[in-house]
């Protein structure tokens, strides 16, 4: 296990010597593929089935009462999967682009350390750790590579998800401090999780807030339209495509599997924030007029599914929660990445400046409808499957509330249409007819592993749900 | 020596009462003359009626040290370096714009005199017994050395530290240019 | 006479020397450097008499450092005395090596002898057992500091820097003074163990322990009393600010604690109140004024004072809870010298006075393609003290803060977490500042 | 009538309080530092008062060493006004502020 | 469930690969001029062969399944994509691939000149591949996929043409309509998920048979169930809250129309009905419900139609009427004549829809009839195909129109009275009146513009389809003829056999059949002959009375539903959105970070600068925090 998370550590050592940008670029993507190697070998040994089945330890720090425990099961091994497939597609995307630099590649692969690290974290301590060390290559890769209002887009986004692992740490703070506890580790919080959590009824959402700041739940979320609108094409595929799922992991793992008492006297609190979440967030959608703050919005929307899925009893909607990940990070990623290589070559993200796009490029408009029906959650896209089970789990648990949801359904199907009339259908405009677009080969070889695991996800998505479900929290 | 014990027990002298009252008198000067060469003048009047009051009080060492050191030596220093840079009497021509300044130290100086003055019945009574009198000079000195050897020296190397800085930074600022 | 002469005092064995050893060698290498000076030797000599000395004094220290405590000329020397020693020498080693001192004062090589007082006077001072010699040594470092906050002759503000210091560093070794004497005139005492027992808990021995604790909380910038400290961090060459911030906070950090925890003070409540309300205030007045100021380095004199805020309770803990003070204070320390060594040389390159100061809103992308190693320092040093993980100053802040929780200050430490995610704003605006290209973002 | 000591506590109290409003209030920075010497002297009032109780060494050699080091002290003082009324040719404490905010 | 159920392996999937695979085709390969037409037709008609040959197995068996694989299967959920196909299904099956076949051969030559063609045939195929799905798959999860499939191919077709911003809008509105009338599916599926605990077709049925496993469900699952599908039934065929899409869909190509908005799709909602029709059976108020929605669907669309001068506005309002007919029968519970009207109606509509597009290909693209007249000397094979259209449509006796309309005419008159009767008969004389109005207008009198000067007749390609389709609608009728005349019922026949038994109403005797029937003929041919006199020698400027505006403009509902429902609700959430997000939510953030700035400007003015403000604030602070611990 250790191997696939120091791999990117190894990757920025051979990255160093290369100053050269296509040099980099080109090392960067073939030092991708030991990475899906190791991948590969983990999947093979990674049990379904009690959390963190695989338990490694390598050392441990008395002093802070932690060890480096890295743990494995198929929760966090399917998202380690959704981590390494966009960073290779996205290796090939990078291939020749002018502004990926050496320093990029670099802060790129710390933020694959990072992501990886807080995934593969069995200890408390650790996973803070890697928790806000995710931050420092995120705030210079905003900071540096983004568009006109980066700075503010960084600094919002550094201070808001900080003050919500400072409250994680409060809550660190006070288990260290109990004399119970022998560690940090996760074994042993969920061992005497009853005792903490009837000592501290707050500790639940200590826990709880950092995770709902990562995974924009309703009133946390103003930080992601600024963040995704500003960040660099990779980037924002990267933070749509699993950061957002790092939240959510986080509040299963870290809070659902330890303090189960505390989380569920929670959800109906989080029900209530990511319903509003969903219809606020698709009328955010409805209201912009920059296409990037559109898809950014939609993605709170997306999530406030993923998280009404999560906070629910039964195990339809929590399979679905976690299958709708992998649905969203596929298809709002492969939105981000085609309209990404759009604004790499007219640079503006106005969408009345848009039209007309499937008349200038036939294939770069077809992966922009398909990515837009996928996050409509049209039947035969992954999106629907993901989308089902959770409405179908809640209707279970909760009847007619559902409706409320459902409502959902129908504005993400209004704004996304909206999108996709501006941008690919109407008359061709200035701009676009002033910017003929034609995809390099890597280009085109980035967006093919998007269509097909979307394709794939959609009409055969049993392979991976037989393979999540084993190790869902909620039997 | 023992009478001296009761000095500290008893009523206070006269002696004291004069001594104290001419203590209080200087420093008013002190406080209220805007000529530095008065204050100087005055600040050596209140450490001579400080001397005098320990006198009254019977540690005579002190008293001693107090003139030759103190008065003899800093306030001297004091003078100089008045007469050296014949400072003009400050006339205290914008006493309006700093009123407000001196109303607040007032104040503030005013509430410590009276947080002080309000402990003033806690202060312990000397005890009856006579076995332990007066320390003579060399008792103190031998105190002294034995236990307060290290900061003695230190001390020392303080005082030549202090010198030390006084030239450094006399012939720096004077001297050459440093190169920027 | 002769009996006087006789009694245990001047016994000192030969363990007892080697305690004593440092001390010893740091004055013969004040002594060395004065004679240098006389004889107007070169830079060079001074630097590597400088290095010589020190390192020898932090070796002989961190070797001595698992000995027993021992008592040697009325001094106490306990482990926290060897480790204070040690550390203090490591910032006077880094204060004068990474700011080139001896090149810029050539001509008066005085520094190093002003410098090894200081740490002379910093390494005794955990040793003291008696109020007496606190003040003393107290005195001891802080005149060599007035005069070497002076240093740079050729910039007013240095000259004024030193007289600022030094009329707030009398009046507060007055009020301690005041605070010493009202303690004896208490308990007929001074010397810390005898205290313990019969120290009065009236209205008189509260104002003892507060005019006390005047002189310990100035000297590190604790809220009421921090004004001195940015004008003199401002002011004073940037190798000195560094030793003073870090050097005096951690050796009046360890000797107040080792004070309180002998003369058992710790255990009066209103001690603990005072350093409470007193770091809580610190935390959020220092964020406060650290975040909108004009200078880089009066910045960093506010974010000592919000750091000091968060180990002033520990300091009125007593001995047990020392550890993660100091190690917080170490790695301070470290980062600071090199923060701000990054920062004069980043000064150098904008052909700016390298002892200058610079308005934080200046920083900008032009900086950290001119001098790419020293603003990469800069920001790393920034985010450690941020305490972003994995940089070491987040460990240190965790384990501060652990300890202040375990010891039930949970008000405090929420504080304290408060004024982390404020650091955000000074810390990482101006981290990122460098490397950001020169759009102003809209708010920030 | 008031104990010999609690008038000699008063005293080094009048003098310990005038000295610090001294401090405060005085324009030239010399005469601040006498206000600095006022306090110390208040102090060792205290402090002897404190012996003469007690009958211990304890405060004399205290009184000893505030001796030394306002000697310390004023000695270094005085240079550096000495320095600053060249440089400025006033010593008056208003104008010594440059460095604020 | 009278027969033991004998059912059959059959490689029902190759039927939806074959399409499939042609879409696949046209969408890589961009071939020259009419290749990729044929190519479409090719694999469209390979569907039918296969169909036709899966049709013939149907005496025996009684059903034909293809399990498929596991879609997806989480918790209580679990989606199986299997195939079954019914015998009325089968019908069904014959009329999606073969019409489907026709349309795409007339399309071939009619889109001929588009430059992407390769796209348009792309999503026809993929529009045929959904629909097989929707009508093969035996899960209504299945059912759901091929359901909104059909919905993005509609949305993609009537869009086709996106240069224009009003066929954008108009594909946007269409799939925004259905989008909400799948909620109602959605819901049902949850339901059959949460009550029955799967989604198969026969799981349902068994279950509804079983009647211990009835009983115990509670009372409402079953209407809520019926009430949702119907739901979603009106949203995908045009019934009255959601039919607004079916007009502005004719912005599509004409083919389109035929294909997706006559024949196939908008008759997908009856398909569902009556393969779930043992629910509806017993459910008698959801059937009134059908029923008066259905009638007033019907008459609403039959006088929307009778002042439109878009010749397929007209068609348009026609099918939605034409569909309130078919629910009507559902409504009165007699699916055979819900389903044999659809397929009469999918031949005689699919008709009309062609020959009005090679009469407007004929007068460039020139859609007002008002501007037309004539064309009967200038485009004669498109005349008599018209002629047959209108005829079958209205009912004139033997056409196929006669026996479907009749036949539901005679259910309702069973089930629901006299006064359904009466309306419903009112609706059929309207049909035949604009229909024959649109006929007179476009073919009779004088041509009255430059186009109609130089209409020509379209190409063979375009003729053939339009013959067929002429001989369909004339003799399908005599698939099912009434009673008295013979045994000739194979409609109930299929639909009986697939398990949807007709409600039993009170039968009515040969005498009063023969008297509807005469009462049917009689009114439909008086209001062909009222039209005749009225249009014969062109458009009539009638008044603009405050009828004829409501009429002509659609009795304002789309007006009503934008100021009523889209815009307020789309106002009040971007607002709400906005308010919370951007000064709500923002607002305090720099709100707290504006006052963080000036409460350090402030503190910071304590910091003089001068050493004696220093030292007195020094013992201010030590005295003020002193006193706080004293009195603390």
């Amino acid at each position: 296990m250790v191997s696939i998370l120091f791999w990117p550590l190894l990757s920025i050592l051979v990255l160093v010597p290369f100053r050269k940008q296509n040099w980099a670029q080109w090392v960067n993507l073939l030092l991708h593929l030991p990475w899906v190697f190791f991948l590969i070998e983990l999947i093979k040994v990674t049990p379904s089935g009690a959390p963190f089945g695989l338990m490694e330890t390598y050392g441990t720090f008395p002093l802070f009462k932690s060890a480096l425990v890295l743990g494995a099961d198929t929760l966090n091994v399917s998202l380690i999967a959704l981590t390494i497939f966009l960073s290779f597609s996205l290796s090939f995307y990078f291939l020749g682009h002018s502004k990926i630099s050496q320093s990029f590649l670099i802060l790129f692969q710390l933020l694959n350390f990072g992501t990886i690290g807080s995934l593969l974290a069995a200890d408390a301590f650790l996973f803070y750790i890697f928790w806000e060390f995710m931050l420092i290559p995120l705030f210079f890769l905003i900071g540096i590579w983004g568009s006109e209002n980066r700075v503010y887009a960084a600094l919002k986004f550094f201070s808001m998800t900080l003050a919500g692992s400072l409250a994680l740490l409060a809550g660190i703070f006070f288990i260290v401090t109990k004399t119970e506890v022998q560690s940090l580790a996760w074994s042993e919080l969920s061992r005497n999780a009853e005792m903490l959590s009837a000592a501290a009824p707050w500790l639940g959402w200590a826990f709880l807030l950092a995770f709902l700041v990562k995974v924009p739940v309703w009133p946390l979320h103003t930080w992601l339209p600024d963040a995704h609108t500003e960040a660099p094409t990779g980037v924002s595929v990267m933070l749509a495509g699993i950061l957002l799922k790092l939240g959510v992991y986080g509040m299963l793992r870290w809070v659902l599997q330890v303090f189960p008492t505390l989380y569920w006297n929670s959800t109906d609190l989080l029900f209530a924030a990511s319903v509003i979440g969903i219809i606020l967030g698709s009328y955010g959608a409805l209201r912009q007029t920059d296409i990037k703050r559109m898809i950014a919005y939609s993605s709170v929307a997306h999530l406030g599914f993923v998280v009404l899925g999560a906070i629910s009893t039964n195990a339809t909607a929590q399979s679905g929660a976690f299958f709708q990940n992998f649905a969203h990070g596929l298809s709002t990623g492969l939105l981000f990445l085609s309209f990404g290589m759009i604004y790499d070559r007219t640079h503006s993200r106005k969408l009345d400046e848009y039209g007309g796009l499937a008349s200038t490029n036939r294939f770069l408009a077809f992966t922009f409808v398909f990515a837009s029906m996928a996050s409509v959650a049209l039947p035969g896209l992954p999106g629907f499957v993901g989308e089902f089970l959770i409405l179908s789990g809640t209707f279970l648990q909760k009847g007619w509330w559902v409706l409320l949801p459902l409502m959902g359904v129908v504005l993400g199907a209004m704004y996304t249409l909206q999108l996709v009339k501006g941008l690919v259908f109407g008359k061709v405009s200035p701009l676009v007819e002033s910017h003929p677009i034609s995809l390099k080969w890597n280009e085109y070889v980035s967006i093919f592993p998007f269509l097909v695991g979307l394709a794939l996800l959609g009409l055969a998505p049993q392979f991976l749900l037989a393979w999540i479900n084993g190790s869902i929290p909620v039997k | 020596m023992n009478q001296a014990t009761d000095l500290i027990a008893g009523a206070p002298t006269v002696f004291m009462w004069v001594a104290s009252f001419f203590a209080i008198f200087f420093a008013l000067i002190v406080f209220v003359s805007s000529n530095p060469i008065s204050c100087a003048v005055a600040l050596m009047g209140t450490l001579f009626s400080t001397a005098a009051l320990y006198f009254s009080l019977g540690n005579f060492f002190v008293g001693a040290i107090q003139i030759l050191v103190y008065a003899g030596a800093i306030a001297v220093l004091f003078v100089f370096i008045v007469m050296l840079l014949d400072l003009k009497p400050q006339k205290l021509k914008n006493l309006p714009g700093r009123l407000p300044h001196f109303l607040f130290s007032g104040l503030v100086a005013g509430l410590l005199a009276l947080f002080l003055f309000r402990t003033i019945d806690l202060v312990p009574k000397a005890t009856e017994d006579s076995s332990a009198s007066i320390l003579s000079a060399t008792q103190y000195a031998q105190y002294f050395l034995s236990q307060y050897q290290v900061p003695f020296q230190a001390a020392g190397l303080l005082v030549f530290g202090a010198i030390l800085g006084a030239i450094v930074l006399a012939r720096g600022h004077l001297g050459k240019k440093e190169h920027s | 006479m002769n009996e006087f002469f006789q009694s245990k005092i001047f016994e000192i064995t030969s363990e007892q020397l080697s305690d004593l050893f440092p001390l010893l060698l740091l004055s013969f290498g004040f002594a060395l450097s004065v004679i240098g000076a006389g004889l107007k030797l070169s830079s060079k000599f001074f630097k590597i008499i400088g290095i010589l000395v020190f390192s020898l004094a932090i070796t002989t220290w961190s070797f001595t450092f698992l000995e027993a405590d021992s008592v040697v000329l009325g001094l106490h020397i306990t482990h926290f005395s060897r480790i204070v020693g040690a550390l203090v020498s490591l910032f006077a080693l880094t204060s004068f090596v990474l700011f080139d001192v001896s090149k810029r004062y050539a001509n008066r090589p005085e520094w190093l002898a002003l410098l090894i007082l200081a740490v002379m006077g910093l390494s005794l001072l955990p040793a003291s057992h008696n109020w007496i010699s606190f003040f003393v040594f107290l005195e001891f470092f802080s005149i060599p500091s007035y005069i070497l906050a002076g240093y740079d002759t050729n910039r007013e503000r240095s000259l004024e820097a030193s007289l600022k210091y030094m009329l707030t560093g009398a009046f507060a070794s007055a009020l301690l003074l005041m605070g010493i004497a009202l303690v004896y005139l208490c308990s007929g005492t001074v010397d810390y163990s005898s205290l313990q027992g019969h120290f009065p808990s009236h209205i008189l021995s509260t104002l003892a322990l507060a005019f006390l604790l005047v002189g310990i909380f100035f000297k590190m910038t604790i809220v009421p009393f921090h004004f001195w400290a940015p004008d003199v961090y401002q002011g004073a060459p940037m190798g000195v600010a560094a030793f003073l911030a870090a050097g005096t906070k951690l050796s009046i950090f360890v000797s107040a604690a080792l004070a309180f925890s002998e003369t058992e003070f710790y255990l009066r409540n209103d001690l603990m109140n005072f350093a409470v309300i007193a770091g809580t205030l610190s935390i959020l007045v220092g964020s406060l004024l650290a975040f909108t100021q004009r200078s880089f380095r009066r910045m960093l004199a506010y974010s000592g004072t919000v750091n000091a805020g968060a180990l002033a309770p520990l300091m009125v803990l007593g001995k047990e809870t020392l550890s993660s003070g100091i190690f917080f204070l170490f790695v301070y320390g470290l980062t600071l010298a090199l923060i701000l060594s990054a920062f004069s040389s980043l000064l150098k390159n904008r052909n700016l006075d390298a002892n200058g100061d610079l308005d934080p809103e200046e920083l900008n992308l032009k900086d950290s393609q001119q001098s790419k190693f020293q603003s990469f320092i800069l920001a790393a040093g920034l985010f450690s003290l941020a305490g972003i993980p994995p940089l070491p100053g987040f460990f240190a802040k965790y384990w501060l803060f652990s300890d202040l929780w375990a010891q039930g200050y949970r008000p405090l430490v929420m504080w304290a977490l408060l004024g982390t995610l404020m650091g955000v704003a000074y810390y990482i605006r101006i981290a990122g500042k460098l490397f950001f290209a020169e759009k102003r973002s809209v708010i920030i | 009538m008031i104990a010999t000591g609690q008038l000699i506590f008063s005293v080094a109290i009048f003098l310990f309080c005038f000295g610090a409003l001294t401090f405060f209030t005085k324009r030239s920075a010399v005469v601040a530092l006498m206000g600095i010497e006022l306090m110390l002297n208040g102090v060792n009032l205290v402090l002897v008062q404190a012996g003469q109780i007690y009958k211990n060494a304890e405060g004399t050699s205290l009184v000893l060493f505030v001796t030394l080091v306002a000697a310390a002290e004023a000695a270094l003082a005085l240079s550096i006004f000495v320095i600053l009324y060249r440089k400025y040719g006033t010593l008056t404490l208003e104008n010594f502020r440059s460095l604020k905010g | 469930m009278t027969d033991v159920l004998n059912i059959v392996e059959a490689p029902l999937s190759w039927i939806i690969l074959l399409p499939a695979a042609g879409a696949l085709l046209n969408g890589l390969f961009r071939l020259k001029s009419t290749l990729n037409g044929l190519l479409a037709t090719a694999f469209c008609f390979a569907a039918f062969v296969v169909s036709i040959l899966q049709f013939l197995k149907f005496p025996e068996a009684s059903k034909l399944a293809d399990p498929g694989y596991l879609w997806f299967q989480a918790g209580h959920v679990k989606a199986q994509m299997g195939f079954e196909l019914t015998p009325f299904m089968s019908v069904m099956l014959l009329i999606i691939t073969g019409v489907g076949t026709l349309i795409h051969l007339y399309a071939t030559s009619y889109m001929s000149h588009d430059k992407s063609q390769a796209r348009f045939f792309a999503y026809l195929n993929l529009f045929v591949t959904s629909m097989l799905v929707l009508a093969l798959s035996s899960d209504l999860i299945g059912v759901f996929l091929g359901w909104e499939g059909v919905g993005v191919c509609s949305y993609l077709l009537i869009g086709f043409w996106f240069e224009e911003d009003k066929n954008a809008r108009a594909g946007i509105k269409a799939f925004m309509t259905n989008r909400v009338g799948d909620l109602g599916f959605l819901v049902a599926l949850f339901v059959a998920f949460a009550y029955f605990g799967t989604s198969s077709v026969s799981g349902i049925m068994e279950w509804i048979a079983d009647p211990g496993r009835a009983a115990a469900l509670p009372v409402w699952v079953l209407t809520v169930f019926a009430l949702a599908i119907f739901w979603a039934a009106c949203g995908k065929s045009a019934q009255i809250p959601l039919y607004i899409w079916l007009p502005d869909a004719m912005a599509g190509p004409t083919p389109v129309s035929a294909l997706i908005h006559a024949a196939t799709m908008v008759t997908s909602g009856i398909l569902v009905i009556v393969r779930l029709w043992p629910i509806f059976a017993t459910q008698t108020e959801v059937l009134s419900v059908i029923f008066w929605v259905a009638l007033s669907t019907a008459l609403l669309a039959a006088l929307m139609a009778l002042t439109q001068r878009d010749l397929k506005k007209v068609l348009a309002y026609s099918t939605v009427s034409q569909l309130g007919f078919m629910f009507a029968a559902l409504g009165a519970g007699a699916p055979t004549a819900a389903f044999f009207h659809v397929v009469t109606h999918a031949c005689f509509k699919a008709l009309l829809f062609l020959t009005a597009g090679s009469v407007i290909h004929g007068m460039h693209d020139e859609k007002d009839i008002f501007k037309m007249g004539g064309l009967r000397k200038k485009m004669p094979w498109s005349h008599v195909a018209y002629l047959v259209g209108c005829v079958a449509i209205a009912g004139f006796p033997f056409t196929s129109g006669f026996f479907s309309k009749d036949l539901i005419l005679t259910k309702v008159f069973e089930s629901r009275g006299v006064l359904g009767y009466g309306l419903l008969l009112l609706a059929a004389m309207l049909t035949s009146f604009y229909m024959f109005r649109s006929y007179f207008l476009t073919f009779s009198s004088t041509p009255r513009s430059h186009e109609a000067e130089h209409a020509h007749e379209s190409s063979a390609m375009m003729i053939v389809p339009l013959m067929i389709l002429s001989l369909l609608s004339l003799f399908v009728g005599w698939l099912e003829i009434p009673h008295m005349w013979g045994h000739l019922q194979y409609f109930s026949h299929w639909v009986e056999s697939s398990g949807a038994k007709a409600v039993e109403g009170h039968e009515v005797e040969a005498a009063t059949e023969w008297l509807l029937m005469g009462i049917a003929t009689i009114a439909s041919l008086a209001s062909a002959f009222f039209a005749y006199v009225k249009y014969k020698k062109g458009p009539v400027t009638s008044s603009e009375n405050f009828a004829w505006k409501l009429s002509f403009n659609k009795f304002y509902v789309d007006e009503i539903y934008d100021s009523f429902i889209l815009k307020p609700l789309r106002k009040i959430g971007t607002c709400l959105s906005l308010w919370i997000d951007e000064y709500g939510v923002n607002g305090t953030l720099h709100g707290s970070f504006a006052s963080y700035r000036i409460t350090g400007q402030l503190a910071s003015i304590f910091h003089t600068g001068s050493v004696q403000s220093y030292a007195l604030l020094m013992l201010l602070g030590l005295l003020v925090v002193w006193g706080v611990v004293n009195v603390w």
